[in-house]
């Protein structure tokens, strides 16, 4: 049978299983496929909260999601056009996603009563009409794979378990992916064990052939490659290109790199990856808990290290009274606080991000702080970078603000060159000549960083208050406040550095959308897609959260109507409200996932249309 | 920066008065905070370390004023956390030597948890507990160890909470160095801290202290004269643990209690006496003897408890640094950025 | 000689010594004399951060302030009209304080050129002209103190303690105080000491009769009784007023008072106070840090106690993550935060309203939270017996702010009686018919308080997001955004039981001055004396910060401006221009002392004048 | 409520059944903590104290899941904290019988200072420690009681932290009950679990726990059948340690070494053996003890270390309360508002 090809212009799928089904992997071979054919992408995991719970449980469900096209995106998409789904209680879970007409590709082998029921379902969707809005194909993948691999003599279990290459042969077979480089990654990954790679190829094999085959299937797809900009590309999650920026900080700065930390979602990661790089000079140490870890990067800053310390939401509470005191005695460090859905242990695997006004306020007194937050994986590089570049030129710490759709989703990165890196000069003071601890730099009204080791320039920092220049302990009512204000100016000095704000859209008009963080590609899109429609509508991204860029205001001030989409109840809308009077509007989801382009596109219409 | 270095010999002997900063000392007149502060800044001239590559850090309390009045690199940090500042220099800074002053509440209640992973992680820290058994700066709360029934601001009744015994919270916590000494016995307090500066790891030395404001005479029989050689005990390392005016008492071990014995009786025997070994790898001998708290007819042991040797973690993490790049080279940034799958894409022509 | 005796409305006066010198003793003393005559009356005590500094030295000095009236007052005063120092240390510290012509009253004996250097003085101030502005009355109190005890048998150190009576003694007669009580309260101090009692009654005798009968001084001062509501009346503490509030709150819900806190200036002294009621059920734990006591105090709200913490902003920023779960699993908790001037540890004995916006925002994910702040001395009592009330009727934790300034002042309270007091009704639930843990009460939305111990009711609470009405574990996320959004209105719900805002001055007109906590007093007397020449101003302090009172924003529109002044950088500022888009200016002042009035009526001045 | 209760008998005597709570159990097929689970609720019905005055209180981790799976009032509080919520909850309401179950990550990482001021306040609390050696839950970093050199997702080459050993810790903290048993050892973790239970004041029972995802195998020697017996040596008052297939090694002390000696041959003498004293006031012995980790040819001690009886920080705050109640009569809330000097304003006439 001949069968046809369609070309699409973009497609997301996603892969849905047992926490034992092996879906991230799957998920991350066809990323990588993807991108060696030139696609666009986005990618995103899922994981449940349990380290393995039951088998075909919805509790132990995990997924993997790719989007890729033919032209630039910004997401790992949101509605699905094709699921694949292993067992009962990942149907459960993901089919929400899939949109209509969409394809839904089954394991039909757990489809067992036991599993069903697990899953909450009272009858099999399978044979009761429930799944008619999709295109289903119902496949025995577990059998044909047992059969595929039969004579190899491996367990049942072992046989089993190559059952997700034959899903991913059906995917690469629906979506016209190149075989090769799987093959290889097979070879690679089972070198030792031979008749494990066999088993896996011939599921592959298996899976791609019977999409071939049978009548079940009428058409494939293809994507073309996209029109990226020229250059050499990988794919990136938001985690590694914050670690790989950490290191490059380092080493652009001549300063050895020190992390405290202490495990916690979805932080944890960039510990365990950095902790990899010691070749690079780089210190990492997993602290007794978070107020030691936070303490310890005040010791190593102290020392002349570039330090960082990485956390989540409630690790944030903890470290306050020490970053407290690093601003207090102005000491260089970058606190990451990658979100996730609070309040207290909340949703420790989903996304959100509801720190920002505890990273702005939450200690006592006035103790201001820089804020930056990456808006897409690969940003991440580049803000954790000026994070830390801030954190020494000005002597003070600085917050990275990242969260979990962050961290763990993926996009391809052309990396740059060490060479194009803005420099970060660091100069350690040694001359004893005049040598005052709080003295500032006039421009960047930083005090001198004056390490231990330093001979001649021996003294004394606390937690007190200082008095001027010097530094020595001072109770006087003036010197207080002037210490105050110094110490807020200084953070408000880092605008001076601030590169004017980048508008998509028009420079004035109805509606400017503002957001910060991981919204960036949803806003983006809706965005990009109202302007096609031919409405007046424009998009600001924010990295810089505190100071905020100089001209913010004069923008806000051109638009009719500004909104303010975020994944809390309302933050960043009352910064700018506070700041600028103006009167933004949010719109606000807290359910653990990321926006939906067409609620941001929903919301704008509404606006645009005069609604309330 | 960075790399592991001897201590430098400074170009002239240092004395004293160098290690005295120009802040005026503020403690209360008659504190036993001002001993030990002048023993410190005699001791170091000894040690031969530079004044720049000295540390002193410590937390919030009266004796963690300590820093301001040394002329030396200082850090008054936080209530309870300087153990864990002191790690992350320590850890980052090989050449430096690096002093944790703390107090009984500072050290023990808000840092008990750094206090406990600084020993077991054997950093090499010197920490210095001046044990006053109150919170003197907050004005005469009870502590951790202030015995039980006290009255103090907070309680009224008395104080309901079995305190810490901070030489066996020590060894429990896997310590390798473990002393006591004394805020009015100059030349015992000296020599302590000498052991202490001497030891590569974590060394802890708890000082009583006395606080004359709030906790008046909480150590009197020990340091008074007329009182002191009868209820104090010497600890050295190879020889019987004696005590008395004349050095006429010995402590002996019977079963896994010990007990005292007057050595002028008939019965007893030198030869029977406890001979103590603060090198024994195992720490139990230095936990029974940490029992013995001048009460019960025991006497009070001061000294070194226990000194034995374990890789620091200072230099365990050095030690994977120079074998990681040792065995992967330098880090190459544009080579890390180069790794993994990479594919290009060529400019549409 | 016949002395003239003048008639004022007000005085302040000020004692200052060194730590040793009793000033504190003296103030008291004076302060009880004066109440008991009739005056009205606020009062200040200034402590130095170390316990004991040595003797003569600037960090020693202490001193007590006295503000006592024949009118209504607000404050204990800013300008002194009389200020009695012991050393030179101490002049020099608060002679700034002293109006122009005000009295001096010296103790000379320790202007020797050991003191005057310890004190930075290059020569004698009491000889070199420098003090020419005021009215200077040198005296050699310990020397005449010395002499009228002489035959006494004393020490000679014993002696020279009473010096300040004899100095106390000078100040009655300069003001007509009556001797009286403070004659009973010498006998019964040291009524085992009987030559003490001697000693300090004839030192008081001795100064009086100084004054009497030198020609040195040729007026002396009468400030009539005040017209204050009738009643009982007694002289009250911040900090007292805080434990009597958290007392009577406990006996009019009939649930027992639980304090967990760990020391810290200035909330301490709450812990200590509350310590010695242990008849009426109370427990007090001092706990191993700030974390475990919130911890211990969330355990006892669990277990059915009305349980507090009490600490200043350092302790806050530890005690946030606990705080988070107590939102999370809606249990009743008052944390009280006794400000001072941060950040870090700031200036620990010094006043600071810097911890709005922590206590506001200093937690992860959306942790919606109710404050209150008490605003003169008295107030503490009703605000956190409100704070109680609000806590266990909305099942929520709820911050009492007070600071340094309002803990250690004190004023005339008459108190009420125990029958006036609101009803805090509390019903543990008991009956398991359809308990869920989770179901809320319509009115409050409040779940039910379903203490371990019920029979039928074993249930399991946690901080990881929970199932509506269950609460059982859900990472639905419809259920999260549910839930987020009943816990934020739970606390808005609050706001239905605001009484109309009070509003000091016209409903409508140029100037609104806005306030919260202890700026009270300040705010007031500016207010009214802008009023009274004629001007358009009005006053409004806020209790409840959040929710903020419903007609707040009704009333802000109705004024032309609106000025918020505060000891911080402009916290409820950026609240109120949030929340209500108004272009409110904030009067900021960060020394760790209060507004003087002044300050506040020059300002208001510049912006009726129409300068920015 | 507040009353010291001594706790009542359920009407109907319960079964483990009770205790199952209606939530899905979600630990990893095959993990230590389901034998745990299962073997707390066969003890509680034993303990005749009703369901609804038993409290569980976890921190985070998988361990700290527990409470949802139990029918009794249970609390899943935030990491490392569990002590210090149980002692507020504990110290007002004496009448329930509060269990915290913690691991060792949350007791001895971050909740270290809770748990050792647990211990000396000796509220009656039980502690049940998980000892996986590894973090679970956020998915394999290597904890405070992992072994030097262990290759954890945190520590790719290894870990450097010196480890705690709970038992050691708990005893230097002054902890009157500690006891260590196995997931794998029913009928052992069973009679710890009552003995616990019985305990007056604070009760740690480490039980070492098999993470088979993370740190699969642990305890491998100690719980399969094949090495057990010549690995455990289990502790009982009063009787020598004895170990070994047939129970034919023992235990003796050197000095303050231990050694073990084969009975079976000639020279050794079973009144040589080293006869347990859990009950000895002085911790000595049982410090001595936890110092064997089943290497060195020594074994692995399980069973009661140390039970002595102390008072408990709760009994002694009611019991202020209630002298104070005595001594001052009941509080009156008027008295106390009219209290100190008062002054009556008259209204004008
Ligand atoms: C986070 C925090 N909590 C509490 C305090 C208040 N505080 C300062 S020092 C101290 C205790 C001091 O006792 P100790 O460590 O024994 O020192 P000492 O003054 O006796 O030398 C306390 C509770 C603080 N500064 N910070
Ligand atoms: C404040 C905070 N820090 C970190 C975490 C992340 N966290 C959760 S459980 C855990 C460690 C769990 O280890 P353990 O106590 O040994 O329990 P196990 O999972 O092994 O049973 C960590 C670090 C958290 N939830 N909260
Ligand atoms: S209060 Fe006590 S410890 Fe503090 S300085 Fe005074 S005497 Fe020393
Ligand atoms: S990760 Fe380990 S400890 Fe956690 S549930 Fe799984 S097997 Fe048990
Ligand atoms: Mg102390
Ligand atoms: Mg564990």
């Amino acid at each position: 049978m001949e069968k046809v090809v369609r070309q699409l212009e973009d497609v997301t799928i996603r892969f849905a299983g047992d926490s034992g089904d092996g879906m991230q992997i799957t998920g991350a071979q066809f990323t990588n496929v993807s991108a060696l054919m030139g696609n666009d992408l986005g990618t995103f995991p899922d994981f449940p909260a349990e380290i393995r719970a039951p088998a075909g449980s919805l509790a132990g469900v995990t997924s993997f999601q790719v989007h890729f096209s033919s032209r630039e995106i910004f997401t790992p998409g949101e509605q699905c056009d094709a699921l694949v789904v292993m067992n009962p209680a990942a149907l459960r879970v993901h089919l929400g996603f899939l949109r209509p007409q969409g394809i839904l590709l089954v394991n039909t082998e757990e489809f067992k009563p036991r599993n069903l029921t697990m899953a909450g379902y009272a009858s099999n969707p399978l044979e009761d009409q429930s799944l008619s809005a999709y295109q289903v194909f119902s496949v025995n993948m577990t059998k044909l794979t047992r059969e595929a691999v039969k004579d190899l003599k491996l367990s049942v279990k072992e046989s089993e378990r190559c059952k997700n290459f034959f899903a991913l042969g059906m995917a690469y077979w629906l979506y016209q992916r190149s075989m090769e480089p799987t093959v290889q990654f097979i070879r690679d990954k089972f070198s030792k064990r031979p008749e494990l790679a066999e088993a896996n190829l011939r599921a592959l094999q298996a899976g791609r052939n019977y999409c071939e085959n049978t009548e079940q299937f009428g058409s494939s797809y293809r994507v073309p490659a996209a029109k990226l900009r020229p250059g050499r590309y990988r794919n990136i999650t938001g985690t590694t290109a914050t670690v790989l920026g950490m290191i490059a900080a380092g080493q652009k700065s001549g300063l050895e790199v020190f992390l405290g930390s202490y495990p916690i979602t979805p932080a944890s990661e960039i510990l365990h990856q950095l902790s990899r790089y010691k070749n690079f000079g780089v210190r990492t140490v997993q602290a007794e808990d978070e107020i030691a870890s936070v303490c310890m990067a005040i010791g190593a800053a102290y020392g002349g290290s570039l330090a960082f310390t990485t956390t989540s939401g409630p690790g944030v509470n903890l470290k306050a009274e020490a970053v407290s005191l690093a601003i207090s005695v102005e000491l260089p460090l970058v606190l990451c606080d990658i979100q996730r859905a609070g309040p207290s242990t909340g949703m420790p695997t989903k996304t959100e991000q509801g720190d920002l006004l505890q990273v702005l306020y939450g200690r006592h007194g006035e103790s201001p702080i820089a804020v930056l937050a990456g808006s897409r994986p690969s940003d991440c590089f580049d803000t954790i970078y000026e994070c830390a570049r801030i954190a020494v030129r000005y002597m003070t710490p600085v917050v990275f603000l990242s969260d979990l759709f962050l961290a763990f989703g993926a996009e391809p990165w052309m990396f740059p060159s060490s060479a194009d890196l803005p420099p970060i000069p660091v100069r350690f003071r040694t001359d004893p000549e005049g040598f005052q601890p709080f003295q500032r730099d006039l421009e960047t009204l930083a005090r001198p960083w004056a390490i231990p080791g330093t001979p001649g320039l021996e003294h004394r920092i606390g937690g007190l208050e200082k008095e001027h220049l010097t530094g020595n302990v001072s109770y006087d009512p003036k010197n207080h406040e002037m210490m105050c204000r110094l110490r807020a100016e200084k953070i408000e000095k880092i605008a001076q550095e601030i590169p004017p704000t980048r508008i998509d859209g028009p420079e004035s008009g109805d509606l400017l959308v503002v957001g910060w963080g991981s919204t960036y590609g949803a806003i983006r899109t809706a965005t990009e897609k109202k302007r096609e429609e031919g409405k007046s509508v424009s998009h600001v991204h924010l990295r810089h959260l505190n100071p905020l860029p100089p001209d913010l205001g004069s923008i806000l001030y051109r638009f009719e109507h500004v909104l303010v989409p975020e994944i809390n109840l309302g933050q960043l809308l009352k910064v700018l409200r506070a700041r600028y009077l103006v009167p933004a509007v949010g719109l606000n989801k807290v359910q653990g996932q990321p926006f939906e382009t067409t609620e941001i596109e929903a919301k704008i219409d509404s606006i645009l249309r005069g609604e309330p | 920066m960075n790399q592991a270095a001897a201590p430098e010999i400074a170009s002239r002997p240092l004395t004293k008065k160098d290690f005295e900063s120009d802040q005026d000392v503020r403690w209360c007149p008659g504190c036993g905070d001002y001993a030990i502060l002048s023993q410190v800044q005699k001791v170091l001239p000894e040690l031969g370390i530079p004044r720049e590559k000295l540390v002193f850090i410590s937390g919030i309390g009266c004796s963690s004023r300590f820093p301001y009045y040394m002329n030396t690199y200082g850090f008054h940090t936080i209530h309870g956390r300087a153990p864990a500042i002191a790690s992350g220099l320590r850890a980052s800074r090989p050449d430096l030597s690096v002093w944790v002053i703390t107090g009984d509440g500072d050290a023990l209640s808000i840092g008990g948890n750094h206090f406990i992973h600084l020993l077991r992680r054997n950093l090499d820290v010197r920490i210095l507990l001046f044990n006053n058994r109150i919170y003197g700066l907050t004005k005469g709360q009870y502590s951790p160890t202030s015995e039980l029934g006290k009255v103090t601001a907070s309680t009224p009744m008395g104080s309901i909470d079995y305190p810490f015994n901070p030489i066996s919270l020590a060894l429990g916590a896997e310590a390798t160095f473990v002393a006591r000494t004394l805020d009015r016995d100059l030349a015992h307090l000296h020599e302590t801290l000498r052991r202490a500066a001497a030891h590569r790891g974590t060394a802890f030395v708890e000082i009583y202290q006395n606080c004359n404001i709030f906790n008046d005479g909480a150590f009197e029989v020990f340091t008074e004269k007329e009182t002191k050689l009868a209820h104090v005990a010497r600890l050295e390392h190879g020889k019987p643990i004696l005590y008395g005016p004349k050095n006429e008492k010995g402590i002996r071990l019977k079963g896994f209690q010990l007990e005292s014995i007057d050595l002028s009786k008939a019965e007893a025997r030198m030869e029977d006496l406890l001979v103590y070994d603060a090198h024994c790898p195992d720490a139990t001998l230095a936990m029974i003897v940490s029992r013995m708290t001048g009460e019960n007819n025991l006497p009070l042991p001061i000294g070194v408890f226990r000194s034995v040797s374990r890789p620091c973690y200072d230099d365990s993490l050095n030690e994977q640094v120079r074998k990681a790049k040792e065995m992967m080279g330098p880090g190459d940034l544009d080579e890390l950025f180069n790794s993994g799958d990479t594919w290009v894409v060529q400019p549409s022509s």
